[in-house]
C-alpha cells in the first residue's frame, strides 16, 4: 500500500510533534516540520509513479470503504498544503513564544499550537487524497474543527473566541449543506466512491439541488461572497494560522472541492453560472476592500477573497488553468502573511498608517516580500504571471465584457498589492531591531520558489497539466512559456499593470472617497443579515422561553392535556366498528354499582374538602369504596390488598400531616381552593377521554385470554389460589421486580430522611 | 447452556442481586462505590459475551418456570435489546465512576440505587412481556426518583418534585395502555401481540398505541410531553441529569421501537404524519430555545429535546432506514448528553476536550458518533424525499452547533485556572474517545442500527 | 355495566387530575393517589363481564380473570411504594422551601434562573 | 390522654401478628399472601407509633432493624427466584415442580412459594415501618430546629 505512505506520514507528524513537545517544547516545530518534508519525500517519490487509487474496507454496512487517489490534483494540492504547513511550522517556532509572552500565557502552550497546525496538515492532506464523497465532507469538517480550534488560540481573547465561533458556524454550516448534497448524490448513484459516481453522472446528470449544496459548501469554505465576512474576522488568529490556512489550505479547500467534483458541474451550466457570477463579485468586493482597509492582515484577507474569486471563475469557467492558478498563489499569499507577522511581532504595530519604511531595517524581509508581492501581483519573472496569464487565457475565450472585467481586476490587484507592499517598506523610514533569523527565512524560501516558477515555468507544466487533466477528466494542453508577442493575454496584462500603477499613483485622491462608500455598502452586507438573523433567533428564543410553562401545574397538565386530546383525536378518526358497547347490569350487579356510585361520591367530595384531614379521610373513602367494588367482583386479594394499604396510607398522610407547620398548612389551604378555569378544563378534558377510552378499551375485550391458561396451570403448580399462583409462580419475576421497586422507594425514603448525627 | 456461553440471566441477575446487597451497604465507603462500579462493569462485560448469540439467527430466550408462553414471563435479547442494554450500562458506569472520583457520594443509597436503575434498564430491555416491561420500568423510575434529589439543596428537590409528579403521569398512561393491551388481546406476550395484530383488527390498538406514545413521550421528553425536561436537568446535580438524560431517556426511545416498530408496526404506520409533526416541532423547538439560553445545561436541555424530536422525526419515516437512524440516534445521543453532562460540571483540560467533542458529536459533525446518526437520518429522510425533514436536519445541526459552541466559550471554565481533576476528566475523556473511535470506524454502530431493526416485527 | 365502570374511571381520574393541578403539595399527592386508584379500577373493570369465583376454582365456574387480578395487586404495590416516596419528598420539599405551595417553588426556580443572569440573549 | 387505648394497642400486637403470619401461610390456597401479611404486621407497628410514640413502639427488635429486614427480604425474593439457575432450571422457578410430589398435609404445603412470600412479607413490613419511622423521628427533629 505504498499510495498510504504520504498519508501516514502526515497523520503521524501531529502525534510526533506532541511527544516530542512533552519532552522539551521547542523541538515540537521540528519534529513536526521534518515529518512533513519527509512526507512531502514520499509524495513526491509516489507521483513519479503514476496515478493509482486505493481502496480499503470501511464500513461495509453503507457500502462504504476508505478510497484514496493518487492523481495530478491531489498531487498538486497535497505538495501545496505540505510545503506551506512545513514552512509555517517553522515560522511559527520563532513566532509564538513572542506570542504567547505577550498575552501572558506559559511557554510550554506552544506545542499545541504546532500539533492543532501538524493536525490541520494532515486534515488537508486527507481532504485532497480521498476519493470518495462522504470521506470528503468527513475531512472536510476535520479542516473546520481544527480551525475552530486554531482561529481560537487565544482563548482568553474574546474577539479571537468570536471569530473562530463565526468560522465555525459558517464553514459548519456550509459544509452540512455539502454534506446534504454529498448525501443526495450518493442516494441518487447508489455509491459515494467518486469514480463511480461520476461514471453514472456521465448517463444521467446531478440534481441541480444537489449541485446548488456542494456549491454552498465549497463558497462558504473559500470565504466567498456572500459567506465571505468570516475571514477578515478570523484575522484575529496568531499570524502563522492565517498564512497557513487562509492562502494555502483551508480556504483553497473549497476550490478544491470544486475542482475535484467538477465532472458533475461541467453540464450544470446555470450552476455554472451563478458561480461564475459569485466569481466576479467576490473579486471585485475582496479587491475594493483590500484597498481601503488599514490592518494589513485585512488587506490581505481581502485579497485573499479576490483571489478565490479568481480561481472559482476559472473553474466557472472550466478552464484547465484553475488547479495551476490556486497553486500560483499560494506561496505568493503566505509569504506576504508571514511577512506582515514579522513586521507585527518587530514593531508591534497592526496597521498600515502605523508603518513605514521598514526596508532599511528589514531589508532581506522586504527583497523577499517584494517578489511575494510581485508574484501576486502577476509581474514578469515570477510564477504569478502564469496564472493571470491562464486567467486571461480562460477570459479570452469568453469574449470582451469577460476581457474588460478580468483587466479591471488585474488592475485592482496591482494597486493593493503595491500599497500593501509600499506601505510596509516604503515611505519615511522607521528604524525597529532586526526580524529574527527564523521569521525571515520561510519568506525567502517562499520567494524563491515563486522566483523559480517564473524563471522556469517549464518546470511547472507538467503538474499543472497533471492537475488539469485529473480535474477535466482529459487530457490537457495547457502552456506555460513567455510569448513576446501582442497576443490578447499580453495585452491585458500590460493593460492590468498601466491601470494599476495609475490607481496606485493616484490613490490618495480617491482612496477616503472609496472607503466612505464602502462602508456604507458594507453595512447592508450579508454580515448584518447574517447578525439579524442570528438576533432576531435570540429573540424569537427568548420570547418563546417566556412563554414556556415552568409552573409544576402547567408541566403536568402539558402532559395530560396533550393525550386527552391525543386519545380523543384518534378515538375521532379511527375507522372501528362496534366502538362504544354500553354493556349489561343485571340484579346482581347491584352491590358492584353501589359500591362505584360510593367511590365516585366520596370523589367529587375530595374537591370540595376544606380541612387537609377530611381530605385525606375522603380519599381513604375512596380507597375503602373500591376495595369494597374488588369485593363485589370476586377479586378478594385485590381487596384485602387494597383495604389494608389504604390503612397504612391513610396513617401515613396522618403522620405527614402531624409533621406539617399547622400555620403552613393553614396558609396552603387558602391558596388551594381558588382554582384556575384552565385548571378545570385541563381535568375535564383528562377525565372525559380516561372516559371515553377505558370505555373503547373494555368495549373490545379479548374474550380468550391469557388468564383461562393460567387457571387450569395452578393445579400443576400446586397453587389452589390462582392469583397466588400467578403471583408467585408464572409471574413471579413481575412480583420479584415489583419489591424491587418497593426497596428502591425505601432506599429513597430513606435518603430523604436520614437518621440523626449519621450524616 | 454450556460453560462457554453466556446465559441470558446472567447480565439480568448480576446487577439485581448486587443492588440488594448494596442496599444494606454505606455507600459513601469508597469500596461499596467500587464494588457497585465493579457491578456495573461486570453487567457489561456480561452484556457483551451476550452480542454473538444476540445476533446468531436464535436470540437467547427463556420462560420463567418454563411455563407455556404468555402464562410464563418470556425475557428474550435480541439485538436492539443488547445494544440498548450495552451503552446504557456503559453510561452508567461512567457515571457512578465519575460520582466517586470526582470528590466522594454524600449519599448512603447512591450505589445501590444506580445499579437498581442499571437492573431496571437491563430488565426493559430483555423483557419480552409487556405487564414485565411495565414493572422494570418503573423500577428505573423508582430508581430515579429517589436518585433525582441527591445532593439534597432546596434546588435538587425541586427539581426531584417535578421529576416525579410529571414522571408519574407518564407511568400512569403507561400503565393503562399495557392494561389495554392486555384486554384487547388476551396476552402480555410481546410476540402473540405482534401475532395478534397480524391476525385481527389492528384499529383496536390505536388506542393502547396513542398512550403509549404519550407515555414514552414524557420519558425521552419531546414536544409537547418535554415542559418536565429544562428545570429538571438544570436542577438536578450534574451526575444525575447526566443518569437521567443520558441512561433513563433511552426507555423512551427504546419503548416507541420495541412497541412500535415490533409489536404494532400497524398502528407506527398509521402513526406516522403525527410523528413526524410532533418531530419537527420538537427539533425546531428545541435548537430555537437553545439558543438563547446561558445556562450550560439548560442548553443541554434543549439540545437534548432536538434529539428527541430527531428520533421521533426518524420513527415517522416509512422504511427501515428511519428505524435504524432511530436506534443509532438513541445510541449516540446517550453517550454524547452523559458526556456533555458530565464535561460540563468539574472542568479541566480533558473535560473541555470531551465536551467539544460531544458537541461536535450532538451537532452532527465528523468525525464522531453523532455524525453517522444524523447522517443515516438525512440519508433516510432523502431517500424518501422527504426534503423537508432533511432541511431541518441541516437547521438543527447548525443551530446546535451554535448554541453548543456558545455555551461553550461563555463557560467559566474555559478561562485559566480552572479544576483540573484526573479522575473526571479520564471519566469523560473515555466518553469522548468513545465518540471519536465510533466516528472513525462506524461499522459497529451502522451494524448495530441495522441488525437491530431486521428482527423487528414490522419487517418481518 | 362497561359504561358505569368506565364512567366512574374517567370520574375519579378526572377528579384526580384537578387534584394534582391545584396549588398545593399534600393534595399533588393525594392527587397521584385518586390517579392510582383509576387506574386499578380500569384494570379489573376488565374482569367485571365474567367475574366468578378465583378461590378454589370449581371446572365450569366464571373465573374473574387472575391474570388481571395479580396486575392490579402488582399496580397498588407499587403506587404503594411511590407514593409513599412522594410524601416522603413533599415534606423534604416543604421543608427545604418553607412552604407547601406550588407557586412558591415557581418563585424559587425563576429567581435563581434570574441570578445567573438568565433571558439575556448571549 | 391515659386511656385504654394505649394498652389495648399494645394488646393487638401479638393477635395482629399471628393473623399476619397465618395470611403468609396460607397464602397459596386462599386469599392472602405475603404482600397483605407484611402490610398487616406494618399497620399494627405502625398504631404503635401513632399511640405509644417512638420510642414506646422502637421496644421491638423487628422495628429497630425494619429496613435491614427489607434488605434481607429482597435477598431471599431474589435468591428463591435465582438460585435455580445454577443447578439449571429456568429462573424464577418453585419447587417443587409441576408433577413433583409435595409435601405437607392439610391446607398447609412446603413450597419456596412460601419463602418467597415470606420476603414480600419483610419487605412490605420494611417499608411501612421505616416511612413511620423516619416521619416520626423527622417531627422530632423538626420541633426542634423549626423549619
Amino acid at each position: 500500500m505504498p499510495l498510504l505512505l504520504p498519508i501516514l506520514l502526515a497523520l503521524a507528524c501531529a502525534p510526533l510533534a506532541y511527544v516530542a513537545g512533552r519532552w522539551r517544547p521547542g523541538a515540537s516545530a521540528w519534529v513536526g516540520a521534518s515529518g512533513a518534508v519527509a512526507s512531502l519525500v514520499a509524495l513526491g517519490w509516489e507521483l513519479t509513479l503514476g496515478p493509482a487509487r486505493l481502496v480499503l474496507p470501511w464500513a461495509p454496512t453503507w457500502g462504504l470503504s476508505l478510497e484514496f487517489t493518487r492523481d495530478g490534483l491531489s498531487g498538486l494540492y497535497a505538495v501545496m498544503a505540505l510545503s506551506v504547513g512545513a514552512l509555517v511550522v517553522l515560522y511559527s517556532r520563532a513566532y509564538l513564544p513572542h506570542h504567547l509572552e505577550e498575552k501572558g500565557r506559559p511557554a510550554r502552550d506552544e506545542v499545541r499550537f504546532h500539533v492543532l497546525l501538524l493536525s490541520f496538515m494532515a486534515a488537508m492532506v486527507l481532504l485532497v487524497t480521498v476519493d470518495d464523497l462522504l470521506l470528503l465532507f468527513v475531512a472536510l469538517d476535520l479542516t473546520t474543527i481544527v480551525s475552530y480550534l486554531l482561529i481560537g488560540y487565544d482563548r482568553d481573547d474574546p474577539e479571537s473566541r468570536a471569530a473562530a465561533l463565526l468560522s465555525l458556524v459558517l464553514t459548519g454550516a456550509t459544509s452540512v449543506v455539502f454534506f446534504a448534497g454529498a448525501m443526495t448524490l450518493g442516494l441518487q448513484y447508489g455509491t459515494f466512491s467518486l469514480p463511480l459516481v461520476f461514471e453514472r453522472a456521465a448517463t444521467s446528470p446531478a440534481s441541480t439541488g444537489a449541485l446548488v449544496c456542494l456549491a454552498v459548501g465549497a463558497l462558504g469554505k473559500s470565504a466567498q461572497v456572500p459567506f465571505h465576512f468570516w475571514l477578515p474576522r478570523a484575522m484575529a488568529a496568531p499570524t502563522p494560522v492565517s498564512s497557513y490556512l487562509h492562502s494555502a489550505a483551508m480556504v483553497a479547500a473549497g476550490v478544491f472541492l470544486l475542482q475535484r467534483l467538477y465532472p458533475l458541474f461541467a453540464p450544470a451550466l446555470a450552476v455554472r453560472d451563478g458561480l461564475l457570477a459569485i466569481g466576479f463579485l467576490s473579486m471585485t468586493v475582496g479587491s475594493l476592500l483590500a484597498l481601503v482597509a488599514d490592518p494589513f492582515k485585512r488587506v490581505l484577507a481581502y485579497s485573499t477573497i479576490a483571489q478565490y474569486g479568481y480561481a472559482l471563475v476559472l473553474v466557472a469557467l472550466g478552464s484547465e488553468g484553475a488547479p495551476f492558478y490556486v497553486a500560483a498563489h499560494a506561496p505568493c499569499k503566505a509569504a506576504l502573511f508571514l511577512t506582515v507577522g514579522a513586521v507585527t511581532q518587530v514593531t508591534g504595530k497592526k496597521k498600515l498608517s502605523e508603518v513605514s519604511g521598514l526596508r532599511h531595517s528589514l531589508p532581506v524581509l522586504a527583497g523577499a516580500s517584494a517578489v511575494a508581492a510581485a508574484g501576486l501581483a502577476a509581474l514578469p519573472l515570477t510564477v504569478g504571471f502564469f496564472k493571470d496569464e491562464v486567467f486571461f487565457h480562460a477570459l479570452v475565450q469568453r469574449g470582451p465584457a469577460f476581457m474588460a472585467a478580468g483587466l479591471v481586476g488585474a488592475g485592482l490587484t496591482l494597486a493593493y498589492t503595491l500599497r500593501l507592499w509600499w506601505g510596509l517598506f516604503g515611505g519615511k523610514r522607521q528604524d525597529v531591531p532586526a526580524a529574527p533569523r527564523l521569521l525571515v527565512a520561510p519568506v525567502v524560501v517562499l520567494a524563491g520558489s515563486v522566483l523559480a516558477g517564473g524563471i522556469l515555468p517549464g518546470l511547472l507544466v507538467e503538474p499543472a497539466r497533471a492537475a488539469a487533466s485529473a480535474m477535466r477528466g482529459e487530457p490537457s494542453t495547457l502552456a506555460l512559456a513567455y510569448h513576446l508577442d501582442a497576443r490578447a493575454e499580453n495585452l491585458l496584462a500590460v493593460g492590468a499593470w498601466a491601470l494599476g500603477a495609475l490607481l496606485f499613483a493616484t490613490r490618495l485622491a480617491w482612496t477616503p472617497g472609496l472607503a466612505r462608500v464602502l462602508e456604507v455598502v458594507s453595512r447592508f452586507g450579508p454580515e448584518l443579515g447574517y447578525r439579524r438573523l442570528l438576533h432576531l433567533l435570540d429573540r424569537l428564543s427568548t420570547w418563546l422561553h417566556e412563554l414556556e410553562v415552568r409552573d409544576l401545574r402547567d408541566r403536568v397538565a402539558s402532559v395530560l392535556v396533550p393525550t386527552g386530546l391525543l386519545g380523543l383525536t384518534v378515538l375521532w378518526v379511527t375507522p372501528l366498528r362496534h366502538r362504544f358497547l354500553p354493556g349489561t347490569v343485571g340484579w346482581a350487579d347491584l352491590t358492584l354499582v353501589m359500591a362505584l356510585v360510593f367511590a365516585s361520591g366520596a370523589a367529587l367530595a375530595t374537591l370540595r374538602a376544606r380541612g387537609h384531614m377530611v381530605l385525606v379521610l375522603l380519599i381513604s373513602c375512596v380507597g375503602f369504596s373500591l376495595a369494597m367494588v374488588y369485593a363485589f367482583a370476586a377479586a378478594p386479594d385485590v381487596a384485602l390488598t387494597s383495604v389494608l394499604v389504604e390503612s397504612v396510607f391513610t396513617l401515613l398522610f396522618a403522620g405527614l400531616l402531624a409533621l406539617l407547620p399547622s400555620r403552613r398548612l393553614e396558609r396552603a389551604q387558602q391558596e388551594a381552593q381558588k382554582p384556575r378555569g384552565r385548571d378545570r378544563i385541563s381535568a375535564g378534558i383528562a377525565g372525559v377521554s380516561a372516559f371515553l377510552l377505558s370505555w373503547s378499551a373494555l368495549s373490545h375485550l379479548q374474550a380468550d385470554r391469557v388468564g383461562t391458561q393460567t387457571v387450569k396451570l395452578a393445579e400443576v403448580a400446586h397453587s389452589p389460589n390462582v392469583v397466588a399462583a400467578v403471583l408467585t409462580d408464572f409471574r413471579g419475576l413481575d412480583t420479584v421486580g415489583e419489591m424491587s421497586v418497593v426497596v428502591a422507594a425505601l432506599l429513597g425514603v430513606t435518603s430523604l430522611l436520614r437518621l440523626k448525627g449519621k450524616r | 447452556m454450556t460453560a462457554m456461553t453466556m446465559p441470558l440471566w446472567g447480565p439480568l441477575l448480576l446487577p439485581w442481586v448486587l443492588a440488594s446487597v448494596l442496599a444494606f451497604l454505606d455507600g459513601r465507603r469508597a469500596w461499596v462505590a467500587w464494588l457497585g462500579i465493579a457491578t456495573l462493569a461486570a453487567t457489561l462485560v456480561c452484556t457483551a459475551l451476550l452480542l454473538p448469540q444476540a445476533w446468531s439467527a436464535h436470540p437467547p430466550e427463556f420462560i420463567t418456570g418454563d411455563w407455556p408462553v404468555g402464562v410464563g414471563i418470556r425475557m428474550r435479547a435480541d439485538p436492539l435489546s443488547v445494544v440498548y442494554a450495552l451503552v446504557s450500562t456503559a453510561v452508567l458506569l461512567g457515571t457512578l465512576v465519575y460520582e466517586h472520583v470526582a470528590g466522594g457520594i454524600t449519599s448512603r443509597s447512591f450505589p445501590s440505587l444506580v445499579v437498581f436503575l442499571g437492573a431496571g434498564l437491563t430488565g426493559v430491555f430483555f423483557t419480552s412481556d409487556a405487564f414485565n416491561f411495565y414493572v422494570f420500568f418503573e423500577l428505573a423510575m423508582t430508581s430515579a426518583f429517589a436518585l433525582a434529589s441527591y445532593g439534597e439543596t432546596a434546588r435538587n428537590l425541586r427539581a426531584a418534585f417535578t421529576f416525579v409528579v410529571v414522571n408519574l403521569m407518564g407511568s400512569m398512561l403507561f400503565l393503562t395502555a399495557v392494561v389495554m393491551l392486555y384486554l384487547t388481546t388476551g396476552t402480555l406476550d410481546m410476540q402473540s401481540m405482534v401475532a395478534w395484530g397480524q391476525a385481527q383488527d389492528p384499529y383496536a390498538l390505536v388506542v393502547p398505541g396513542t398512550l403509549l406514545l404519550c407515555a414514552f413521550g414524557v420519558k425521552l421528553g419531546f414536544f409537547p410531553f418535554h415542559f418536565w425536561a429544562p428545570a429538571v436537568y438544570r436542577d438536578a446535580g450534574p451526575t444525575v441529569a447526566a443518569l437521567l438524560a443520558g441512561a433513563l431517556a433511552n426507555i423512551g426511545s427504546y419503548g416507541l421501537l420495541r412497541f412500535g416498530a415490533d409489536v404494532m408496526p400497524q398502528v407506527l404506520a398509521y402513526a406516522r404524519p403525527l410523528l413526524e409533526v410532533l418531530g419537527a416541532a420538537s427539533i425546531l423547538y428545541g435548537s430555537v430555545l437553545a439558543l438563547s439560553r446561558r445556562d450550560t445545561r439548560e442548553v443541554l436541555a434543549y439540545a437534548s429535546i432536538t434529539q428527541a424530536g430527531l428520533i421521533i422525526a426518524a420513527l415517522g419515516l416509512a422504511g427501515g432506514e428511519g428505524l435504524c437512524a432511530a436506534v443509532a440516534l438513541a445510541l449516540a445521543g446517550s453517550v454524547d448528553k452523559t458526556a456533555l453532562f458530565l464535561a460540563q460540571d468539574r472542568g479541566g483540560e480533558r473535560a473541555r476536550r470531551a465536551y467539544s467533542v460531544a458537541a461536535f458529536s450532538t451537532a452532527g459533525v465528523p468525525p464522531t458518533a453523532g455524525f453517522w446518526s444524523k447522517a443515516w437520518l438525512l440519508k433516510a429522510a432523502l431517500a424518501q424525499g422527504h426534503t423537508l425533514l432533511a432541511g431541518l436536519v441541516v437547521l438543527a445541526s447548525v443551530l446546535s452547533l451554535i448554541s453548543l459552541f456558545r455555551a461553550y466559550q461563555r463557560e467559566q471554565w474555559l478561562r485559566q485556572g480552572a479544576a483540573l481533576h484526573r479522575g473526571t476528566g479520564a471519566v469523560v475523556f473515555a466518553l469522548s474517545l468513545a465518540l471519536v473511535a465510533t466516528g472513525l470506524w462506524p461499522e459497529p454502530l451502522l451494524r448495530a442500527g441495522r441488525d437491530a431493526i431486521a428482527g423487528l416485527g414490522g419487517l418481518r | 355495566m362497561i359504561l358505569i365502570a368506565s364512567l366512574v374511571v374517567g370520574l375519579l381520574f378526572a377528579c384526580g387530575v384537578r387534584m394534582v393541578l391545584e396549588r398545593e403539595l399534600v393534595r399533588v399527592a393525594c392527587g397521584t393517589v385518586l390517579l392510582t386508584n383509576s387506574s386499578v379500577l380500569l384494570i379489573l373493570a376488565g374482569s367485571f363481564p365474567e367475574r366468578g369465583e378465583a378461590v378454589n376454582v370449581q371446572p365450569g365456574f366464571p373465573v374473574t380473570d387472575p391474570v388481571l387480578q395479580s396486575l392490579a395487586l402488582t399496580a397498588i404495590v407499587i403506587g404503594f411504594a411511590v407514593s409513599a416516596l412522594l410524601l416522603t419528598l413533599v415534606h423534604r420539599t416543604q421543608r427545604a422551601h418553607g412552604s407547601l405551595r406550588t407557586d412558591r417553588l415557581v418563585e424559587a426556580e425563576l429567581k435563581r434562573a434570574h441570578d445567573t443572569g438568565e433571558g439575556t440573549p448571549g | 390522654m391515659r386511656s385504654f387505648v394505649p394498652p389495648l394497642s399494645r394488646m393487638l400486637v401479638r393477635p395482629a401478628l399471628i393473623i399476619a403470619l397465618a395470611l403468609w401461610l396460607k397464602g397459596g390456597g386462599q386469599v392472602g399472601g405475603g404482600f397483605p401479611a407484611g402490610a398487616l404486621a406494618g399497620l399494627v407497628v405502625l398504631l404503635q407509633y401513632v399511640v405509644m410514640g417512638r420510642e414506646q413502639a422502637r421496644r421491638y427488635v423487628a422495628v429497630r432493624y425494619a429496613a435491614l429486614l427489607a434488605g434481607v427480604g429482597l435477598l431471599l425474593l431474589v435468591g428463591t427466584s435465582f438460585l435455580p439457575v445454577l443447578a439449571g432450571y429456568a429462573p424464577v422457578s418453585l419447587f417443587p415442580r409441576p408433577g413433583q410430589p409435595e409435601l405437607g398435609a392439610g391446607a398447609f404445603h412446603l413450597h419456596t412459594a412460601l419463602i418467597f412470600e415470606g420476603g414480600l412479607m419483610l419487605i412490605v413490613f420494611g417499608l411501612v415501618v421505616t416511612v413511620i419511622d423516619r416521619f416520626a423521628l423527622s417531627t422530632s427533629t423538626e420541633e426542634e430546629s423549626g423549619p
